[in-house]
């Protein structure tokens, strides 16, 4: 039997992502309907301290062999090197830090998400398809933010208008809008998950500024689109997954989830199932006490992903395809529609500084 | 940098002042003139957005949001005055840090209990939305104009209540004595409910007018709440002219200084160092502002006490 | 023996029959949830003596419990890159070894303290509460930049650091030193409270005025007091990082000051003992409410609610009656 | 039955009892003084008029039990209290103060400060850096402005000049001639008492031990219960 | 010159336009009781927070046992010899009589960085404060909270901490204030001797008590000196009978 520990988050701020991620994850598993895999599901309230108290308390008092579900790169980097320094398996859904990727890579540890960096570079290669010559960038000023400018700046080939790091957790972005109005800028490119992310595009379309825009799909998931409203439609953004991928594992999963939650899933939702499924299937080839065999089986990805190819790069992070998707209205609801591949067979710029 | 967007910038530190101060004032009147430190004040604050988005969700109109979010936000002050603060007032501030932190968790969880996780929708009404062109070419959306404007209004209308009224000499009495103002006549604890309402309803307007340009969400009222309190710290406790002062300069220091502290340093450094040094130093700002007035006047600008 | 005196007793054969009940039920994990509780504990009596004798209301504690964190982080952090902490002047080289991670702990916090304190006493009141917590969310944002040791994503250490004669790994031996130096800080604390200082340091709070006109300086006993507080609470941010094997910026946070705030009001400002009861019931509470609901904040919200309306005094308060026992 | 009638009253702080039954009655017209030694339950007797503190036994005002309202609905039946201590809103200039309790009737603002000049000139500064002597005549002023027809002065002379305290007791002759207010007076000179006093009480350990006309008032009673 | 304990020379000191205190120099001399009267306002508290350093004066300079005090502060000057009492009790009000005066005999012994051993087990910070007790006639209240004191308790204590610490010279504002007539007579009588220990500096509005104890006596009003001299002299002088005692003397 193979018992699974998903730590996440389920209350305060960032609940929908974790609830997401969970939810996506329970389908998969329900869906297998099998009794040998046992999931423990607890909320990390978005505290790394109590992240790893939640991993400590599912390696000693459960006893669980793999662990997964952390939405958050810090959270993740406080969990993930000490759990995989105890001989567990972790399976990332989400988060995907640089550290993990390169020297800090591990063969228990595998990124089923993708490797932090390539939505950016996304939109990066995105922007320069599309002809951008003098864009401007901005980010919160912090590992991540700092991360993503960087993934953006290495497919990116014109010029940069402005770099700006704003405060984490900014709310007003009138400042920066201005910036960007002076800036003599063709295009603005911008990484603000969460509620920054919405409130700087409501204030960006009301500000009548109307230089293209292009972001990671954080910013435009299917949870938080219907607080942005109007001021997202049009708006192109990068991702590795979107409810329209034309595969057949995705549209069944677009409709079981819709008909379990009566909601449309979003990109954790997808990442959760694609997780499971993937555990699911090495769970069949391996034993998960024999760890190399696990790892694998794991390699192997042998399993039908919503994202249609799907195999793991030298440091067990994704190759996989990054889509442009532009943001539309579906009657009352506003979602995303594919409107291009920005990448195609993408893995990350990690693979050679992992020594595994 | 143009002076145009020099301009531009003032005005916007100005204007995000000018919203500080909405969401401040709210909290002066609880927690300067009443002396109580209502960490929930973001609560109401999330309350009245809430109740906003989801008015203005069934029935499209801004203006009955705007009312929503003053009732429910007034009637959630109201409720908690009598079932918790009201027995707090004699205890020191503790016991009102730890009951407000509780009711922080109560508001938080129950908001997303009720409304669940995900963010929700309010957008600015048609009649404010897009910009308006100023004297000297500046692009400057209408609404935040607007928000100026209720943000001075609301300024005079406290400043008229507690300083030239005789509602408001009562309450800033009782402030000082209740036991004494009580044995003189005043039946405070009914002017306790009504101005803790009214901070309320304070809170929740700024909630559902700064939630069309922002985002609305579980937690919204937390970095709310500390700059708010900031701000009346920086104001001077009990001061609505200070509040009003002190929500200026936030707004100018957190704005000036985020946008042109890079600027300065690559006079001096690297592009790249001088971007992340300037803006980390930027985030730090207002708690150096705020620092720097408090050495300088230990009770704040416009502080009464000593 | 008063019924405080009984409380406390309780309350300390409970920490340490912990590790027993442990052992015969095979759930190791709640010594870890235990020596959790502990370090908190700690930490909450470093700020109990700042607030609850010197009456310091201080937002900013997170600042001292983040320097203990970092101080191991930092430390262990070169220990196990093998890169020197600093070069030049002299070289420094990152450790393992928990006694002089604490010491560094101890005298960074107790600078950081007595600076911060020097600015911070100026104020009275709210405006102390403010102008600590400043001072708290500028460490907060530094560290979130500070990307040479990780910024927000902080760092992680591989293994827990070493004390002589100890295996730290062994989650009962981690937990045996953490409550052992609770208990002397406990102690040290009990003297204190009845000493010259406390006794001047607690009228200091209450009529400044007075003190002064009898030959002391206030200022001093309460710079005095926050050093003390700063230290001890530094000690625990140490002794946490060291439990997670983990540091990050969170340490910093104003949540935490707060959370450091709520165990000592919870467990009963300026009691012995209310620390330890703040943190052990904080900490409970945290873990079984999370199994039963999603929503378990709702219920911690209304305890503690609970707790200020019907327990003047915190859970000592109401389980030992209310006045602080004098003899 | 009198305008203010106590009987058997009984007080406690917590756990200490200090009122163990003291009796007291005030007609309209009527100028008391209480009187006692240090600690003997003389504030507390007018705390618990006043509905500061939780008493026992009879409290009767106006026709009305007192016990059954709260301290500001009994002090708005025509108690005006000038507290031990003085008791000034601290943050409140002298006029706010002033005005912040005053009730419509003979007292304004006018003739308070017809009564202390000193107020007049002071009138906007904060009442925290006033003399003591200055915010006692604030502490009366106050107490005038709500109207009373009982005036409770606890040690309203207290820290006064000698010039002052003459215009105060003065103040309270011209009460008494001039309207039905009734006064309760606790102060320490009783030469100053018998002038303006009608009746005396004397407590003792929270107790009413003696009562009777000031002119009743022998050297021997004096002396056994107030030391002089 | 007779030597003097302590002397202020020309102090000053305005409240934005109001001149609180005017030029006043005036001394203490030893065995000396020196009051200081006037009408409410006139300045008494603000010269004697200038004597005791909780205010700064503008101008002029404060003398004890003929060193300049005037940059010290409170505490420096409390070391110093300097012992006072408040108009309004200043007590730390959850603390025990005791524990008031202990603090007191701390401040006087220099005892209070002990971090360890108990302060009410001081044999020597115990005799002291619980003699200072005895004297002013709490010692029956040892125990109790300062906050149950009566008005009129606090008051003794407010002196009885003065005492502990032994000092050169005691300024005292308004030490009657409150005390019933009984408790007035009983602390003339312990002022008088107190006289043998230090002098006092005697502000009072209780002028039984002021012309009973005073050798010297000195008007204030307006924040200047307008007279100083013996009990006679003063009783008798119509400036002082007009600005402050009116009928009563
Ligand atoms: N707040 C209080 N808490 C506890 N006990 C108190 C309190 N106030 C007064 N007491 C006690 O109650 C008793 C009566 O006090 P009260 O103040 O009524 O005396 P009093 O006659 O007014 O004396 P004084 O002339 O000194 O003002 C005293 O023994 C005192 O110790
Ligand atoms: N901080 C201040 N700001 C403004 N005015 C002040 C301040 N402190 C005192 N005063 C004024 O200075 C004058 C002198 O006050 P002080 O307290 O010295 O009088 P006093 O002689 O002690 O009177 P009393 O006998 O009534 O106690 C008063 O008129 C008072 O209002
Ligand atoms: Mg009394
Ligand atoms: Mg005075």
């Amino acid at each position: 039997d193979v018992k699974v520990g998903m730590i996440t988050t389920l209350s305060g701020g960032g609940a929908s992502l974790g609830i997401d991620t969970r939810d996506g994850f329970m389908l998969a598993m329900e869906g297998a309907n099998r009794d040998d895999v046992e999931v423990v599901i607890e909320d990390d309230q978005r505290k790394p301290d109590i992240a790893v108290q939640l991993a400590d308390k599912m390696i000693q008092s459960e006893k669980v062999d793999v662990l997964t579900g952390i939405v958050w790169s810090n959270l993740a980097m406080a969990v993930v090197p000490a759990a995989t320094a105890q001989g567990l398996f972790y399976l990332s859904t989400n988060a995907a830090p640089a550290q993990l990727a390169g020297k800090g890579c591990n063969s228990n540890y595998f990124s089923v998400s993708y490797q932090n960096d390539n939505l950016h570079e996304g939109a990066g290669a995105y922007a320069t398809q599309a002809g951008f010559k003098n864009t401007f960038i901005l980010a919160p000023n912090y590992p991540a933010g700092i991360d993503s400018l960087t993934g953006f700046k290495r497919f990116y080939e014109g010029e940069l208008a402005g770099e700006v790091y704003t405060k984490l957790g900014q709310t007003d972005y009138a400042a920066e809008i201005a910036q960007i109005r002076a800036s003599g800028a063709d295009s603005v490119f911008f990484f603000l998950p969460g509620g920054m992310g919405i409130s700087f595009l409501k204030q960006y379309a009301d500000s009548g500024v109307d230089l293209p825009v292009v972001g990671p799909a954080f910013s435009f998931d299917q949870g938080i689109l219907q607080a942005v409203g109007e001021a997202a439609v049009g708006v192109k953004n990068s991702s590795t997954w979107s409810k329209d991928l034309d595969n057949e594992a995705n549209a069944a999963f677009v409709a079981a989830f819709q008909q379990k939650y009566d909601r449309l899933p979003s990109i954790y939702a997808a990442q959760g199932y694609d997780t499971a499924n993937l555990l699911l299937s090495a769970i069949d080839k391996a034993d998960v006490n024999d760890d190399a065999a696990f790892a694998a089986a794991l390699k192997e990805a042998d399993f039908a992903s919503v994202r249609g190819e799907f195999s793991f790069a030298a440091n067990n992070h994704p190759i996989q395809n990054v889509y442009v998707r532009e943001v539309i209205k579906e009657g009352d609801v506003f979602t995303n529609k594919i409107v291009g591949t920005a990448l195609e067979d993408h893995a990350n710029a990690y693979v050679d500084a992992c020594k595994m | 940098m143009s002076t145009i967007l020099i301009i531009e910038q003032v005005l916007n530190g100005l204007q995000s002042g000018v919203m500080l101060f909405l969401m401040a004032a709210g909290l002066t009147l609880i927690f300067g003139v009443m002396g109580l430190i209502n960490l929930a004040h973001g609560s109401l604050y999330m309350v009245g957005a809430f109740a906003a988005a989801a008015v203005a969700g069934a029935t499209g109109s801004f203006v009955l949001a705007l009312i929503a979010a003053l009732a429910a936000a007034a009637l959630a002050g109201a409720v908690i005055e009598v079932a918790v603060i009201r027995r707090l007032y004699d205890s020191d501030h503790l016991d009102q840090v730890l009951a407000t932190f509780a009711l922080i968790l109560i508001f938080s969880e129950g908001t997303r209990w009720v409304f669940g996780s995900f963010p929700l929708f309010l957008d600015i009404p048609d009649a404010l939305s897009g910009p308006v062109t100023l004297p000297g070419g500046i692009q400057y959306p209408l609404y935040r104009l607007a928000l100026i404007g209720v943000g001075l209004l609301v300024a005079f209308g406290l400043w008229l209540l507690i300083e030239r009224t005789r509602i408001g000499i009562q309450i800033r009495a009782g402030e000082n004595d209740r036991e004494m103002i009580a044995a003189l006549g005043v039946d405070i604890s009914k002017l306790y409910t009504l101005v803790f309402a009214l901070g309320a309803a304070l809170a929740g307007l700024a909630g559902a007018l700064v939630g069309a340009i922002q985002s609305v969400q579980v937690g919204m009222g937390e970095p709310v709440l500390i700059l708010a309190f900031v701000v009346i710290v920086i104001g001077g406790i009990g001061s609505i002219k200070g509040a009003f002062i002190g929500a200026l300069l936030v707004g100018l220091t957190d704005t000036l200084v985020g946008i042109f502290l890079p600027e300065v340093l690559k006079l001096f450094m690297d592009a790249a160092p001088a971007t992340s040094a300037g803006s980390s130093i930027a985030s730090m700002s207002i708690y150096i502002l705020m620092s720097l007035v408090l050495i300088w006047r230990p009770s704040g600008l416009f502080g009464a006490r000593a | 023996m008063s019924r405080e005196t009984l409380f406390n007793a309780a309350l300390l054969l409970g920490l340490i029959a912990v590790p027993a009940w442990a052992v015969m039920t095979d759930e190791p994990f709640t010594i870890t949830l235990a020596t959790r509780a502990v370090i908190l504990a700690l930490a909450a009596a470093g700020l109990n003596i700042a607030l609850g004798i010197g009456g310091l209301v201080s937002l900013g504690h997170a600042v001292f419990f983040g320097i203990g964190g970092y101080a191991m982080g930092i430390l262990a952090h070169h220990a196990q890159s093998y890169t020197p902490l600093m070069e030049w002047p002299l070289v420094i080289e990152g450790t393992k070894f928990m006694p002089v991670i604490w010491l560094l702990a101890v005298v960074v916090s107790a600078v950081a303290a007595f600076l911060i304190g020097l600015m911070s006493l100026r104020t009275t009141g709210a405006y102390f509460i403010m102008i600590t917590l400043a001072f708290g969310q500028m460490f907060y944002y530094f560290a979130i930049s500070w990307s040479t040791y990780g910024g927000e994503d902080g760092m992680s250490i591989y293994i827990r650091n070493d004390f002589p004669g100890l295996n730290t790994l062994v989650p009962i031996q981690f937990y045996g030193l953490c409550l052992a130096i609770l208990v002397v800080v406990l102690i040290f604390t009990a003297r204190l409270r009845r000493s010259p200082f406390g006794l001047a340091l607690n009228a200091a709070r209450q009529v400044p005025a007075r003190v002064e006109a009898v030959g002391m300086d206030p200022m001093r006993l309460k710079l005095v007091a926050f050093v003390i507080s700063g230290v001890i609470t530094g000690l625990a941010g140490a002794l946490f990082a060291d439990l997670n094997r983990f540091v990050s910026p969170t340490m910093f946070s104003w949540q935490f000051s707060g959370e450091i705030m709520i165990l000592v009001i919870l467990g009963g400002v300026g009691r012995l003992f209310g620390p330890v009861a703040g943190a052990v019931t904080f900490v409970a509470l945290e873990h079984f409410l999370g199994g039963i609901t999603e929503f378990w904040h709702i219920f911690l919200g209304l305890i503690l609610l609970a707790v200020v309306l019907f327990a003047r005094g915190g859970i000592t308060g109401l389980v030992a009656g209310k006045e602080a026992t004098h003899d | 039955m009198s305008f203010l009638s106590v009987k058997s009253l009984t007080a406690s702080y917590g756990v200490s009892q200090a009122l163990f039954g003291v009796d007291l009655d005030i007609n309209p017209g009527e100028v008391v003084a209480l009187m006692g030694r240090n600690g003997m339950g003389k504030s507390t007797t007018v705390k618990a008029i006043c509905r500061m503190i939780a008493a026992g036994g009879t409290l009767e005002f106006a026709g009305q039990n007192l016990h059954a309202l709260p301290s500001h609905k009994a002090a708005r039946l025509g108690l005006g209290l000038v507290p031990e201590g003085r008791r000034c809103f601290r943050d409140l200039t002298v006029a706010e103060n002033l005005l912040a309790t005053s009730r419509p009737g003979d007292w304004d603002m006018g003739r308070v400060t017809q009564l202390f000049p000193r107020l007049g000139e002071r009138h906007s500064q904060l009442s925290a850096s006033l003399s003591g002597g200055e915010q006692q005549m604030l502490a009366i002023g106050r107490a005038l402005m709500t109207n009373p027809r009982l005036l409770i002065l606890d040690e309203a002379t207290e820290g006064l000049a000698p010039i002052i305290r003459q215009e105060i007791w003065s103040a309270i002759n011209r009460l008494k001639q001039d309207t039905d207010m009734a006064i309760l007076v606790i102060d320490k000179t009783l030469a100053e008492l018998e002038q303006v006093c009608d009746r005396a009480v004397m407590l003792e350990r929270g107790k009413t031990v003696w009562s009777g006309a000031m002119t009743a008032l022998t050297p021997d009673i004096t002396e056994r219960y107030v030391g002089v | 010159m007779t030597e003097t304990i302590l002397a202020t020379h020309g102090i000053t000191k305005s409240f934005g336009a109001l001149k609180a205190s005017n030029d006043i120099s005036i001394d203490l001399r030893p065995g000396e009781i020196h009051a200081i009267i006037g009408p409410n306002g006139a300045g008494k508290s603000t010269l004697i927070g200038q004597i005791c350093g909780s205010l700064t004066p503008d101008a002029g300079r404060v003398e004890l046992m003929g060193q300049d005090v005037t940059s010290l502060s409170t505490d420096q000057r409390a070391r110093a010899g300097l012992g006072r009492t408040f108009q309004i009790s200043a007590l730390a009000m959850e603390d025990t009589v005791l524990e008031n005066a202990i603090l007191g005999a701390m401040g006087a012994s220099g005892r209070s960085w002990r971090f360890w051993s108990a302060a009410l087990g001081d044999r020597s910070l115990r005799t002291r404060a619980e003699a200072a007790l005895e004297r002013v006639g709490l010692a029956e209240n040892v125990t109790k909270r300062c906050a149950d004191l009566s008005h009129g308790q606090r008051r003794q204590l407010e002196v009885a901490v003065a005492l502990t610490l032994a000092p050169k010279a005691f300024v005292m504002d308004e030490p009657m204030a409150g005390l019933g007539a009984e408790g007035s007579k009983n602390l003339t009588g312990f002022l008088d001797s107190l006289r043998q220990e230090a002098p006092i500096l005697l502000v009072e509005h209780d002028m039984d008590a002021v012309f009973a104890l005073a050798d010297r006596i000195s008007v204030l009003v307006y924040g200047e000196v307008i007279a100083t001299g013996s009990v006679d002299q003063i009783r008798s002088d119509p400036r002082v009978r007009e600005a402050y005692l009116g009928e009563s003397a």
